[in-house]
């Protein structure tokens, strides 16, 4: 029997596959293809502290091998997922976590803190990456102090893992990825989706309703394995690779780079049974490869 | 979320070809379906095509639970409807299914069943629903012209028929709201059921509000995950953003921002 | 008849279909499959001041709708160019720009300067944002202050058209457009390749021999167009955009989005056709929509 | 760059398969073909597969140049191979050729031509050629078994075959090198033309280096434009880089920096 447990810096995984923040709803709208109990863990929606209505339709556009979205955090505030949300999917006995955003610090810290007294989530995903929201979001990942200001203010606050998520948009992601190693936290994730902007030719007029938007899917996957290498050789923290995440071939080649956990997104849209695929490709790679732990694999990349 | 929601492979057992660019499908699930409900659609993977990369959602046109047989009616329009065009007998189509919500009832059978374009997919399976609960439908059909009509035969077996073509070549000239059963200062319906381009149907609901109707119109969204994962097929309504995709497609007139 | 014909500062151009550096040879190579005069200009390789060997094989990745590149600036020197090359393709009518690359700004000026010393190049593009090569080349378009140096010295050797290319792999486009646009430019193209990264998980290696490679394709189409969007609008010399582009709807996308011109690179080696049917695409476009003069669709985007 | 390159749609005539991942395609022009020598090759377009994005490299295994026919021998090794092996008669293939330099015709009539996997497909054009400059050529084939081996009747009407597997079911057991014409003090062959796996191409050059013959080797460098315009497909050479898609495919072994 090949081992696919993950110690994520304290944060056990059965396996090294969560699903992507946004693009999994809260774990509910894929429970019926197959029990989703069976991931490493789950990230849920976007949530900052107050009720956001996110950005007017259309907010999709298909790009080659990829897709923008602009939804713009839409959510109910983290007072109705800790009310409402969480108490429906606490018997989820994988790991649940929240991917907590804010437009300045102290909603960042106020967030994270709600969540913090919720004793059935182990960990939150800082998502200090956000490409569609005008205020904060991508902004606070974009320049390293400002990102160092985030990260140390909610270390406060979340005892639990607290997982960054980094943005790509920037010209020097190992330094931000040190950053906010050094500000406390638990574990790195990347990369969130590229901006990007699609244009309808015939109507001569943006895709998206806020113009410019978040490219994620197979496309990208180039850029966050880069980004996933240079980081995992320059932080000690673990690092969870995703961007474009679409079969067990993609998962192990995020691995190699460094990645001691991986997500899945946009890939779920496409085949909503993608994640049990990957964790059944990735146990037969081990095995066709004589591998009994995947932390043997982590960063092996020959080069 | 309340419907359990299922992926499968069905097998193509025929595609028909009905104008220059709406083809039937008829597709045969393995065993037998769950409940399908009028309004609700499918998304369809398109393999093999390099610019398609999401699924497509497409309404069922119509179903029969016990032989395990879905229709579908598409409208070529792009890459990914091009192809569902050209599937062979035998040829598998994967499936997400059933999803989304449908058209209620009506309290009334005094119903106006109003498509356009490929709008009038969701209208055969509903028409034949409401004459299970002992209604018969009308329908309103508005095209291009004759020769972008599919064949309204199954229509006409369920209720009447009326057709407007923008250039008169069939039914009646001009657009489904020029039709003599919409030009009454009282419409001899209460409810409309809608499905088509967006224009159309903010011209129905505005006549539904005129009217005091009911009017359900069936939204399409341009969709990526179709199970309300994403929060891309949103539409602006009295309570806030909806998904389309679970809390639609079909949306009742006065709720929406229109 | 509709007009075609673009003013790029100075540099006449018969239509807006150029061919990006390092995908087009010297020309040469496609005028066997159609008379190369036929466009707007040709780019040709990236030159460097003395001869370069490049990067060892392999040098090419595929990725999804992309491919990833590491050519390192392989080419025999400037002076080589000067008097073999350029000889054998002078008779050319179209505009011949010679790409500009260079590890100092020494190098770079001294590069410019011998081609300046040929008449028949009507313009240089500089190339500070090759993500291939060790030292300088990106690393001069990654930050303003040294992409101000490099253009500003370039500036005083160099007096005809100087286009400079611009590297996307950096968190702010528009502040190193600006800064290139202050120093002397006369129009900045963009996008060059996005850094990336591909793994042969099999063999548990990377795919390129320098590891991290330049992607380009389809995949980078929408991350170039926000870029040309976002600088077209805060800069005044002609945006020439490129990326991805592989048929006139795309080329129409990036002039809406505020391109003058566009550049057509990777898309040749999967047609070598490519360039012609954009050429008679974008013709068409303006047929179908009533547009006289492309002037009108430039930056025309409706937001 | 002396030859002039062409792009053109094929038809495909038939294709056949020879062994269970071999198929030999037979491919019409539209008129006649241009001249074209053994060791060059064409890309070709994939079409409709999402994950092949650029050209494929195949040698041509065999043309008439006045019936216009090229034939390739492609091993399914992929995405895009598979996906022509799958060709069917009628459909349209488009290629960029004829590219690349070609085998030198030799001096002496003492060749020997070693293949190893799909290398032995430029092969069986070179021993026609060799024939028609009234050389004999022997073959020696490579293949892990004789489940791998392709019918050599073909190859055999132009001279001897000669054929090594790795698990013994056909011919001499072991590698190519293995084969008892190679294992004499004095060769009685002066020249090794060879295509195929490259540590079986080094082990032939070392080979003909030790014994002072000429080793005329074939790369297959992964490339993209195949034209030499993108400078990808470089082999190191006593010359530095080279590209193997116009100073090649075909190099001098003391040439190459192996
Ligand atoms: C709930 C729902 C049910 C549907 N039911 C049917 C049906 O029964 N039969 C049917 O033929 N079609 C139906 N559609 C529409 C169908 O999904 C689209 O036509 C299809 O996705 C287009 O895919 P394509 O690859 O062919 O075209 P693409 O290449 O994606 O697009 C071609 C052109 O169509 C436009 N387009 C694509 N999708 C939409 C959209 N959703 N809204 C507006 N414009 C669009 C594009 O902008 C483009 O101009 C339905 C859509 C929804 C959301
Ligand atoms: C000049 C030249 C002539 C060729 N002639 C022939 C021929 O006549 N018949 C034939 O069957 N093949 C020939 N090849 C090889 C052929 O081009 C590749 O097998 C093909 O490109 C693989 O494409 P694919 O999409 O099927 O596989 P991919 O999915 O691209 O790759 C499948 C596997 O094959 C490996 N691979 C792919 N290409 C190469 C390569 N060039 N070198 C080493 N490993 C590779 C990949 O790493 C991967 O593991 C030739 C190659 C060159 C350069
Ligand atoms: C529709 C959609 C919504 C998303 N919402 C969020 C979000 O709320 N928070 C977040 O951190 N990332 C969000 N993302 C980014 C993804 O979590 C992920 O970083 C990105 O899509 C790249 O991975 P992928 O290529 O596997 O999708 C969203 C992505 C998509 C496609
Ligand atoms: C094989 C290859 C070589 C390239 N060499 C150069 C170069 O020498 N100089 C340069 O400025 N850009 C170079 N580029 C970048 C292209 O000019 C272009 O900016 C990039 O490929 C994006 O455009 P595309 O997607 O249309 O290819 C190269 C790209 C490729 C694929
Ligand atoms: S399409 Fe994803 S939520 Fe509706
Ligand atoms: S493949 Fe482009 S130069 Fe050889």
């Amino acid at each position: 029997m090949v081992n696919l447990s993950v110690d994520l810096n304290g944060l056990q995984l059965k396996n090294p596959v969560m699903t992507a923040s946004g693009t999994y709803g809260y774990g509910e709208e894929y429970n019926d293809f197959y029990d989703i109990n069976q991931l490493g863990g789950i990230i849920v929606k976007g949530t900052t502290l107050n009720h956001r209505e996110g950005n007017a339709y259309p907010r999709m556009a298909e790009t080659p091998m990829g897709m923008l979205n602009a939804v713009g955090l839409q959510n109910k505030g983290v007072e109705y997922f800790a009310t409402t949300i969480n108490p429906r999917i606490s018997h989820f006995t994988t790991n649940v976590l929240v991917n907590v955003s804010g437009s300045t610090i102290e909603e960042y810290v106020a967030t994270a803190e709600r969540i913090a007294s919720l004793p059935n989530i182990p960990g939150i995903e800082l998502n200090i990456s956000c490409p569609n929201v005008k205020e904060g979001g991508m902004a606070f990942g974009t320049s390293c102090p400002s990102a160092v200001a985030v990260v140390e203010a909610v270390r406060q606050v979340f005892p639990r893992h607290l997982m960054v998520k980094l943005s790509p948009n920037v010209t020097n992601i190992v330094e931000i990825a040190k950053g906010v190693e050094g500000a406390g936290a638990d574990s790195v994730s990347l990369i969130n989706t590229l901006l990007g902007m699609a244009i309808d030719a015939e109507k001569q007029r943006p895709m998206l309703s806020t113009i410019t938007g978040g490219l994620s899917g197979p496309a990208v996957k180039p850029v966050a394995l880069r980004m996933v290498w240079q980081v995992a050789r320059e932080v000690k923290i673990p690092v969870v690779g995703l961007g474009g995440i679409s079969n067990a071939t993609d998962a192990i080649e995020f691995i190699l780079a460094g990645a001691s956990a991986i997500q899945v997104g946009t890939a779920n849209f496409v085949d909503p049974m993608v994640c049990v695929k990957i964790i059944d490709g990735i146990r037969d790679y081990m095995i066709r490869h004589q591998v009994n732990d995947i932390k043997e694999l982590v960063g092996a990349l020959r080069c | 979320m309340c419907q359990k929601k299922y992926i499968d492979d069905f097998t193509v057992l025929q595609t028909r070809r009905v104008t220059h660019d709406y083809v039937i499908i008829d597709l045969q699930h393995p065993s037998q379906l769950p409940d399908i409900r009028p309004g609700q659609f499918v998304q369809v993977k398109v393999e093999d095509r390099p610019n398609v990369f999401l699924r497509r959602p497409i309404s069922v046109h119509d179903a029969d639970k016990n032989q395990g047989i879905l229709r579908l009616l598409v409208q070529e329009v792009g890459e990914g409807t091009r192809w569902m065009g050209q599937l062979e007998p035998g040829q598998k189509l994967n499936l997400v299914y059933p999803l989304g919500n449908s058209f209620p009832m009506p309290k009334t059978d005094r119903v106006l069943l109003v498509g356009g374009g490929c709008g009038i997919a969701p209208l055969l399976f509903l028409g034949k629903e409401l004459r299970k609960h002992g209604i018969k439908p009308r329908f309103l059909m508005g095209a291009r012209s004759a020769a972008h009509l599919i064949d309204m035969s199954e229509y006409r077996e369920l209720g009447d028929v009326y057709v407007t073509t923008e250039d008169g070549s069939e039914g009646t000239k001009g657009f489904v709201i020029h039709h003599p059963v919409m030009k009454t200062d009282k419409p001899d319906f209460d409810v409309i059921y809608t499905c088509g381009p967006e224009p159309m149907m903010k011209v129905l609901a505005k006549y539904a509000a005129n009217h005091h109707l009911d009017c359900h119109v069936s939204l399409e969204n341009s969709m990526a995950c179709g199970i309300g994962a994403c929060l891309c097929c949103v539409t602006a309504t009295q309570q806030g953003n909806k998904c389309t995709c679970i809390d639609g497609p079909v949306f009742d007139s006065k709720d929406l921002k229109w």
